[in-house]
């Protein structure tokens, strides 16, 4: 980091934000949780993409994805549920309409995608293996494995263990594994993740939750239910984070609940190299830049050269 | 689009339930098209997280005070008080802090050849069709048809006539104007005009059946969606309404946010439309 | 329900809000989550106890059990973290200094325990059995085995059983069992304790979850994490209810993140006989009598003649 | 202990980032000890969740307005922004909607023989001397010792003197009063009065070194605690404080709430009270 900071004005070298990740190094910890910032085009004007410390885009699959039927949102106290039903362009549709944009931008682009079987994993992760300008791809695992009866990948250590390793297998780029919070002991999960060549964690998904329309006597999602995100998050996604990082020797991305710098400190000291902003783009479009400006002013005020000097650095 | 930071200049009654919200929006004016929304927050209060949409009902500027201040341009919605947003946003008084995300959306084309121009808004479903009547009065003879459940859903008739438009009021219970639905109004004028371009705002069972009419008679129809918004820029995904076409296997979802909510009738698959749940209004009219 | 109600008024007969549970006919289904409302005499003065449809004890355990370490105690956005540590009197203190006041009121007492083995449980439940004045026991299972190594009784089908058939072995009196929601599936659990002998189940427990002061780079509650409650529960608590009631036979009673009436009807239509108001009573010291009398409004309103008909209502 | 919804009098900066409110309160008066306190929460916010507890400053009541209504009896609390609870509110006005739970606790016991009578106030730690302050000068020689970090911690002198005591003011950086601790004048007032009662409230360390000094004289200290409270009630045991003799195998915890927040010294362990971490006011200094 000697070299000057390009839009650098002549005063003193701020703090160093930068943190590394999976073998990629980035110039903040600040990046969009996958479905919450599209494929990053819908919020350029709004911000400077390359601020970010990368992109996350929304999950992808092998084929376009319908998604499920409406209402796909409600709100709840302090947060919402989504139902979106991972609706995608599919693979082949983001490669030539929304790579191309993403290539411009001076910051990594980190494709998250998902299947519905081994093989659709396995088949995706080589085909993104090939996308010019994507930088490390994120593996959602809370999907169900239709295949074998439906049960969710990443609630079962085997058969999270079994995706990423078919994934690792063919996969070059760094791999990034995103786990579901819906699970009796999540350092289980990170464990089997790691041992079978996961390079980091994401953590965590949504929590899955209900909201009832009591006039209509339905559930206000057509779904049924739905995955919980938001400040309501935090306190689960917090804990998580803290125990995984605790249990694996991967870095982890802190995810759920993070509106404000502050919060993404939380994330860091209890252990996170890096963090995502999901439900807070949507409350506003600027929520990532104001969190990167905050770790910044953090940082000054405590005389903290280097943000990364703060991760996991919890006493407890 | 952009997202700015500002102050409420004025938010007042106007009929039970029913509230005008001027907010300070420098060059608002250049940027909107009838039929674009914005999204909104009460800055300072945590909940709800989610913003809000709501039409742009109109633009406009205040004048100046005598502190030698430019005038404040500024736009102006028209809400009605249906939860836990709309109650918080009735709470609001002049300075208070507020949030806006737009203009989004895209809006009404205006791109009729000629003849009669035919606006039907039912219930808070009108707000859009002001600015877009204030549009097509310059060109074209302009029609309003204005309907809702009792005379207390009927809003903004005066402001409308002042226009210079022919304006025709119908509730379903009588108690202004025609009594029986919009629709009926509709079907006459169209007997009368029938090359005429319509342009519909309003609950969903309003739509489908101005839709149905449209249709039938190859009328070109413009309609402005209603769905739960979590993000509106395009991102979420939470917003879409399925288009015409629309399958399982080839799905051809539509974000109300950002491929509408204005769409013209053909775009859209009005059966599965039908079939949605609790969403588009249906409690607003 | 043909006598008249005691304070009636010379007009109509209100609608019916009493429910069936467990071999208990409760007046309305409203009760606190047991450890927010202390041995009831705390809130004395605040209403009228004979109001609710049952009274559920502070967690009890065959010792005076000293609790953890403060900070106790921390908000989040829409909820509040706590590590109280299960501090109680014990039984014997129980029986003597609270329950002559427990029994002078008008409605059931449910008394709230745990233990810390197999043993602990089975020795507390006899004990209680005995309890003059106790209408049934609430068992709480989110305890960890410590003989056996620690693993949450509750988090695991075969110890969540276990114990279960401890308790029912020695056991009179209705056995209502409250389950932990930091499961992976919750319906695995709840048939395990079904099949063990339960008679209702309660519906959940707090989420564990963590918060962290930035300055000090502590945990802000001295044991590190604590139990998520209050409003940011409620979509987790629905969808576990939902789930349970399908799952089993045995009525269910909804907990967390209930506010109001209506939050109380969500519950009863996803499948909920009664409900458990626990972190309102701090917001509200009046809040259960704010959810009878709403959910007495709501049936004139809707013309619902009993509200035990809107159970398990929902329409999927 | 009632619980009862009401309405903002007043609400005003006393000092930057102090602010005093006065809270319509009938009857409130005759119920209230001082040193007990009140859990106070914002209607109409659904953030933060719990309610805040302050302590009593003082009763009183305003002249009746010409409107024939009686004379408006309040209760007042002076408070320093720190958080969340009270940015907020510091934003509420005269006729905002508030509730109070309260009169709460076990206030101070004014059972002096005879003698001296010394409070030590830390920081907003004297809010809960005020009433004693006027409680006690009606039978007793008074003196008030205020301590702070600075000029800017310093509130209420005036009122303290009007109250007709002896005030002495310290600094820990000499900006107002005595340079120094405020123990300091402590053990110079108990060196000349060694029999006097002493009240303290304010910061932990504050008042472990006001115990130090006491338990060394055998002067009788009552001190007014802060912790965490959800309920006020007693019924959370979130607030609790170790008392003394307290073990792991005979815990003997006391409730700030409900057998505080006023004890008599030597029913705490002090010991343990000084490991506690970030509760008890340490940044409300
Ligand atoms: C593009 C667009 C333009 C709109 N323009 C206007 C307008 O000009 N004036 C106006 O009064 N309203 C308008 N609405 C509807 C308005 O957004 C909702 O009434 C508002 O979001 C309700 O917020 P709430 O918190 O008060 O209600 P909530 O507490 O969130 O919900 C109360 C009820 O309102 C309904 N509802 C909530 N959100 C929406 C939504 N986004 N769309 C449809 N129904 C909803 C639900 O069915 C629910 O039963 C518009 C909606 C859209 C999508
Ligand atoms: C019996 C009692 C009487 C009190 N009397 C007064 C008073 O008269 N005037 C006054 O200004 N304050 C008083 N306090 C402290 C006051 O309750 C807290 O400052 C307030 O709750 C902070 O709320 P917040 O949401 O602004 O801060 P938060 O956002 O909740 O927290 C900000 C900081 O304040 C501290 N804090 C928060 N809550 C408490 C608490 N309950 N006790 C101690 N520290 C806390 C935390 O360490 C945290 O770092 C009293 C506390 C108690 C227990
Ligand atoms: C509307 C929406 C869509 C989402 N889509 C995806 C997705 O496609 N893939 C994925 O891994 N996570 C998805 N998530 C989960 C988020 O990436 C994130 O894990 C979660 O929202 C918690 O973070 P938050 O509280 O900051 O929103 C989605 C979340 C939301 C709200
Ligand atoms: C301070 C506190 C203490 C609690 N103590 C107990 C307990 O002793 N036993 C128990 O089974 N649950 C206990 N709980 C959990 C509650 O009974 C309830 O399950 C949980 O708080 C969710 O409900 P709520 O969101 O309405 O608070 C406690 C909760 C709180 C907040
Ligand atoms: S509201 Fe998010 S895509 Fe339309
Ligand atoms: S605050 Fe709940 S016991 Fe004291």
């Amino acid at each position: 980091m000697n070299s000057p900071s390009p839009k650098g004005k002549a005063k003193e070298t701020g703090p160093d934000l930068s943190v590394a990740l999976a073998g990629l190094r980035l110039k903040n910890p600040v990046m969009p949780a996958s479905g919450t910032f599209g494929y990053g085009e819908e919020y350029s004007s709004y911000m400077d993409l390359g601020r970010l410390g990368a992109i996350v885009t929304k999950g992808l699959s092998l084929r376009p994805k319908a998604g499920n039927r409406t209402p796909r949102i409600a709100e709840t106290h302090g947060g919402m549920l989504n139902a979106i039903g991972l609706q995608n362009v599919g693979l082949e549709s983001f490669c030539q309409d929304k790579m191309p944009f993403l290539r411009q931008i001076s910051t990594p682009v980190i494709v998250n995608f998902f299947g519905n079987s081994l093989e659709e994993y396995a088949e995706a992760a080589r085909q993104i293996d090939h996308i010019d300008g994507v930088a490390a791809v994120e593996l959602n695992i809370s999907c169900p494995n239709v295949k074998e009866g439906g049960i969710v990948f990443g609630t079962d250590p085997t058969a999270a263990a079994a995706v990423v390793g078919q994934v690792r297998a063919v996969l070059n780029k760094p791999l990034i594994v995103k786990l579901t919070p819906n699970v009796t002991d999540i350092t289980l999960i990170a464990r089997a993740v790691e041992d079978a060549g996961a390079d980091a964690i994401c953590c965590i998904n949504t929590l899955t939750g209900m909201a009832v329309d009591i006039r209509s006597r339905r559930p206000q999602l057509a779904n049924g239910t739905g995955g919980l995100s938001g400040p309501v998050l935090k306190p689960v996604a917090l804990r998580m984070v803290y125990q995984v990082a605790q249990a694996v020797n991967l870095p982890v991305i802190g995810v759920g609940g993070i509106m404000t710098a502050e919060d993404a400190l939380e994330f860091l000291i209890a252990g996170a190299s890096a963090v995502q902003v999901g439900t807070a783009n949507f409350v506003d479009p600027a929520a990532m830049i104001a969190v990167i400006d905050g770790l910044d002013r953090f940082c000054r005020q405590e005389r903290v050269p280097a943000l990364a000097g703060l991760i996991g650095t919890l006493c407890c | 689009m952009t997202n700015f930071k500002t102050t409420i200049l004025a938010n007042q009654e106007v009929a039970p339930d029913y509230y005008r919200m001027k907010i300070l929006a420098p060059e608002f004016d250049r940027r909107v098209r009838p039929g674009q929304f914005i999204m909104l927050r009460a800055l300072e209060f945590g909940e709800p997280l989610l913003r809000r949409p709501f039409g742009v009902f109109q633009t406009g500027s205040l004048p100046a005070d005598c502190d030698g201040l430019p005038d404040k341009e500024f736009l102006e919605i028209l809400y009605k008080v249906v939860g836990r947003g709309t109650t918080l946003l009735r709470g609001l008084h002049e300075g208070d802090r507020v949030e806006v995300l737009g203009p989004l959306g895209r809006g009404f084309e205006t791109v009729a050849k000629s003849g009669q121009q035919i606006l039907v808004g039912g219930g808070i479903g009108l707000v859009p069709l002001y600015m877009l009547a204030g549009e097509l009065v310059r060109q074209f003879p302009v029609r309003m048809l204005i309907g809702g459940r009792s005379r207390k859903d009927i809003l903004m008739v005066t402001e409308f006539e002042r226009l210079g438009l022919e304006t025709y009021v119908s509730t379903d219970d009588g108690t202004l104007g025609n009594a029986g639905p919009v629709t009926r109004v509709l079907e006459r004028e169209l007997d009368r005009f029938p090359d005429a371009a319509v342009y519909a705002c309003g609950p969903m069972p309003m739509l489908e059946a101005v839709n149905g009419i449209c249709a039938a008679r190859r009328v070109a129809l413009q309609v402005s969606l209603e769905a739960f918004m979590a993000c509106g820029v395009g991102a979420c995904l939470g917003c879409v309404v399925e288009g015409a076409g629309h399958s399982e296997e080839d799905p051809r979802y539509l974000c109300t946010c950002k491929e509408g909510p204005v769409f013209r009738a053909e775009e859209l698959d009005w059966e599965r439309l039908a079939r949605r749940v609790s969403e588009g209004g249906a409690d607003h009219e």
